[in-house]
């Protein structure tokens, strides 16, 4: 895999949801090869506080060398993005890590997110025939919702699970989810997801029990983003000889049965 | 003055390196994972992420957190032990044109002795690096480098067991660093690098747990520079075997503090993550501040501070 | 819960602070000249600059320089000298409706005792804090704080000079800051401070001369936060008397790693020149901190770090 | 001396001369009393990084709450500062430090600047009156100038030397400014100048030689500026008992005669 350094400009920067943020940055290379579930490392400003780059999943590729991210504005780089202004460039180093899977031929793909965990999935719903997918986003309430037609969705392709009910299902999303289930059962899924790490435990849990194979996107805090740190470790399920994998060159994508969740 | 004709050749004894411009341990896997960014060939040298004798998974995670202007990580030294080493990555290692230092760690000095030994005659190791900042399991957890009796023991174990050249890389983490590298000094060693991490932690306030699952890890990154700049001006005047300078070096501006101040080579740790092309720049930093200054060879440079 | 409802009192052996905000010695004057900005009613207390017994001048310029995220000074303890500092700054400080205490240091023995001597009985002074990371001129400079045994001796010569409850500042130039505390708390000091600077250095690489004319100095600020966090959870867990955090602290959440780790209070030092609102803005974020979590003291969550 | 911590809103920034700007800043506060030779001290950005404040003397009070800085961009803070646009805000405090004394009445004042050190020159000129001024302004070459009509004087008030001779008097400022006392020995005149140390040891002496009062606005590496951490020593000269001034307190202004020049 061919990781590149890239000077990326920002070609637009604004709101789509409460605290999130969609970023269009065209990237100074004629071709970012990048697939759904990869991701880019930041470096926000050439001073040292913030140090280390932040790590966003490509949302989407609207032409070969520009690309979508959407953040959330949590913390010190972020809250720096959020007021950065077109033509302003900052640097990337991507695409890192290993994508999603599939879906095998006769396997509908589901989609599930929570929160900003929402991001890869759009970009993997793009690259996905609509009648082969469902895609369930859960988020805390109706403003955090952020339109599926920003990202180039039909706008009722998106089931939305609310945690305060203000807007689709009242409930937590793996619930939504598991609705879904019930009502599909004949057919064969394939379960992506990305989210915080107890709705994906939550969900890796429900795929376990109804006998599906869940590829979960994980987050870890990083320093280095391709494999050279150690940095970015997550415990292996028992099966697996290696005690840890390291999110960024292992995964981030991984299938949910490899994963410790207890870990 | 042309910086493509500056000598930035420089010697670590019985070492020559192109140029003094090394990845350090940990911060650099093991030299592939950068390659398509940095080519390999085109460093003074790589230093391998610490090796011990049996493979060693590491440490719960989180493993890192960001501080101001530095990391902490309790990545526990991790590594796929020596035996997998040799057999996976060492054949590739072979092939670069680079030297390449090998970073090994024990906690008893027969598993220094064993790590050592494993390299004897081996092609393509050109000089172990001794990591001494690990806790010594026989005297209560203490780190090896943290007494100059001890960090002397392991130095004439490893130096017994080897045909290379040894480096011992001395921790911060002590009343008198020149002591240490006094003892290592008469133990044998060829030379020293400094510093390793400064012990640190950081509390996660909304959970009120460490942010690391080992309470504390080691700091690095440009935070510790002052630090590491300062151990290397003390020791430097205190041995006269060559010292490599390392510790939140980003820019050549930051490489010169070390080799005005007398450092023979500087290692580049965490700025690797922060910009991957960080060795390569100092690379050309360097050529271009020599350059600037009518200067031929950087080795005219090595240890001229005016104090 | 309203944020002003909060109780933020927090005790230092027989010190009782409105809260546990102090400014740090040699980083807030005398505590006049923010005093347009930062009543000093409003702090739990104020360190005021090191004094020694006879005036000092201090060190050549420059002074201080700054670094990544950090600073290194090397003011060389300027100060106006005991007898000035008791005739024109301590009629002031004892109008004031803070604690007020006094750093004091020395290069002997005696000198320490008689500094300390000099505030017995003096109302407006509430407490000594005892500086002991500076050279000890009879053991070869080698700082008193840098070994157990001397730095038991300078406390209690302090102690047996003073009607005063003593705190005493440790450095983080150590192998093991709790040998060190453990000596003082053995000696008799109802309290410690910790961390003083690190020792550091920078040079200008266009002149090849040090930053700073003392060549090298100490560094604070929020790079060395993590270091100091970690010194103070080491302290806390081998010793008794209260610990007062010291190092980087620029915001409540700063200060907070320090209290839940385990310290009594905090002080605040180069956050002061970043932000002179620093310390009231810490103190109103540890009310809000408090009443978000609803917590009615701010004691409960002392040292309730969980690990 | 009430010293204030103020929101400080970018008006205008924009280059003036190479590498040099001008930036106008509305203070939040009714009415800034601020007196030609003292400074301000600007927090860039709320990272760590870079981390003290930057100390800029005050070149133009334009409105009661409307000041204007003049900088030379030399490094991390002031590369930042340059970047800033309209709109966006810094933190000030000031005002800080003595200003410059007098003229005593009879005396005709003569400001003498090297580089930078134009900029509380051009605060000082715009509250004398123009007959009772001489203005001698130093540069390295014709790009270095700032030209005196942006800050509101007269075009032609000022006298150039620029070290090239590609502006005006082709030599050191201090060979003009001496050129310039032999043609108004005459004259009672009091000095005031600001610039590299070595031109103002030289402009010093030749003061002392000419037994002409000198007033001298120094810089020095500064944390608090308010004369807390004694941080900005400068050597005083040997007659006076205290061995250091501190420059934001005692300072940024002295008497030439009171600064030890060699130290
Ligand atoms: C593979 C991967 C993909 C991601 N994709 C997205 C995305 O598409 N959109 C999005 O909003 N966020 C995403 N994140 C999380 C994002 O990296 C963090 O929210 C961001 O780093 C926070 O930076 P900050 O400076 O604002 O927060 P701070 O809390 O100030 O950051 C402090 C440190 O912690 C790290 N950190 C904080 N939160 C996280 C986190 N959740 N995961 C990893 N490191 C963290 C930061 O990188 C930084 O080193 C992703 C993370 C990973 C690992
Ligand atoms: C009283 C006073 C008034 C000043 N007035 C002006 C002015 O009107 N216009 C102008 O362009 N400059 C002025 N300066 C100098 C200005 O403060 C520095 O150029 C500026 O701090 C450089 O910051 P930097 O981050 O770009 O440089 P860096 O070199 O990255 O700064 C590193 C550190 O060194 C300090 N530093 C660097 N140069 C100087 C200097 N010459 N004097 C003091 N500290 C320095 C910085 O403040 C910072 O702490 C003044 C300085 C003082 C003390
Ligand atoms: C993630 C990480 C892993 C490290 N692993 C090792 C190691 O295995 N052996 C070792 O001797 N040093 C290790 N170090 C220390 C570095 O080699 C270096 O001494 C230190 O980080 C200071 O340099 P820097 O500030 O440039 O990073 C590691 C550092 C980091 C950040
Ligand atoms: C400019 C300056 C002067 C200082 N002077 C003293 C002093 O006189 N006595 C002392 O015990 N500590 C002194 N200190 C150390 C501080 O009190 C504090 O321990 C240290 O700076 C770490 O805290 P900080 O990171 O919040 O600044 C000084 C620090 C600075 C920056
Ligand atoms: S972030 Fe460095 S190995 Fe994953
Ligand atoms: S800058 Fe602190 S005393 Fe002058």
């Amino acid at each position: 895999m061919r990781v590149d350094l890239v000077k990326a400009h920002i070609a637009a920067n604004g709101s789509v949801a409460k605290d999130t943020y969609l970023m269009e940055l065209r990237l100074e290379t004629e071709e970012f090869l990048a697939a759904p579930g990869q991701f880019v490392m930041l470096r926000i400003l050439d001073t040292t506080d913030p140090l280390l780059r932040r790590a966003f999943s490509i949302c989407s590729l609207i032409k070969p060398n520009v690309i979508q991210i959407m953040y959330r504005v949590v913390g010190k780089g972020t809250r720096l993005m959020k007021d950065m202004k077109e033509e302003e460039t900052l640097e990337l180093l991507g695409p890192l890590g290993n994508g999603f899977q599939g879906p095998e031929r006769g396997k509908k793909a589901v989609l599930v997110s929570g929160g900003i965990g929402v991001a890869p999935l759009f970009f993997l719903a793009s690259r996905l025939k609509p009648h082969d997918l469902k895609f369930i986003a859960g988020y805390g309430s109706k403003e955090d919702v952020v339109p599926p037609g920003l990202l180039g969705l039909e706008e009722g392709s998106v089931l939305f699970a609310t945690e305060d009910g203000s807007c689709g299902y009242h409930g937590l999303v793996t619930e939504l989810f598991e609705a879904e289930l019930n009502k599909t059962l004949s057919r064969q899924l394939q379960v992506y997801c990305c989210g915080p790490w107890e709705m994906l435990k939550k969900l890796a849990h429900i795929c376990y029990e109804y006998d599906l194979d869940c590829q979960v996107s994980l987050e870890s805090a990083m320093a280095c983003g391709v494999g050279a740190c150690q940095g970015c470790a997550v415990k292996a399920s028992a099966s697996y000889p290696p005690d840890y994998f390291h999110v960024c060159s292992h995964g981030p994508v991984f299938s949910s049965s490899d994963i410790d969740w207890e870990g | 003055m042309d910086p493509r004709g500056v000598d930035l050749g420089t010697a670590l004894g019985p070492l020559e390196l192109k140029n003094p411009v090394i990845a350090a341990s940990g911060t650099f896997g093991y030299g592939r994972e950068y390659s398509s960014i940095v080519p390999p060939g085109s460093l003074g040298g790589i230093v391998v992420k610490g090796i011990s004798l049996e493979p060693k998974a590491g440490n719960p995670p989180p493993r890192i957190v960001e501080t101001p202007s530095g990391m902490l990580n309790a990545i526990g030294l991790a590594n796929i032990g020596v035996e997998a080493f040799i057999e996976e990555k060492l054949p590739w290692l072979r092939s670069l044109d680079t030297k390449v230092f090998v970073n090994i760690y024990g906690h008893r000095l027969e598993e220094y002795r064993a790590v050592a030994s494993a390299f004897k005659g081996l092609e393509g190791v050109d000089a172990l690096e001794v990591n001494i900042s690990c806790p010594n399991v026989d005297k209560g957890g203490m780190a090896f480098g943290t007494d100059p009796g001890m960090a002397a023991r392991v130095t004439e174990a490893v130096l017994s067991s080897t045909d290379k050249p040894v480096i011992v890389k001395l921790t911060p983490n002590v009343t008198d660093i020149t002591e240490i590298a006094k003892a290592v000094e008469a133990a044998g060693a060829h030379g020293l690098s400094l510093i390793n991490t400064i012990a640190g932690m950081a509390v996660d306030v909304e959970t009120r747990m460490p942010r690391l699952a080992n309470v504390w890890g080691g700091l690095s990154g440009p935070a510790i520079r002052p630090v590491a700049v300062y151990m290397v001006y003390r020791v430097v005047r205190s041995v006269k075997i060559p010292v490599i300078g390392i510790g939140g070096i980003l820019e050549a501006r930051d490489a010169l503090e070390f080799l005005i101040s007398g450092a023979r080579a500087v290692q580049v740790g965490t700025a690797n993550f922060v910009n991957p092309k960080a060795t390569l720049e100092i690379i050309q930093g360097l050529r271009d501040y020599c350059a600037r200054k009518g200067i031929a060879k950087l080795s005219q440079i090595i240890g001229t501070l005016e104090t």
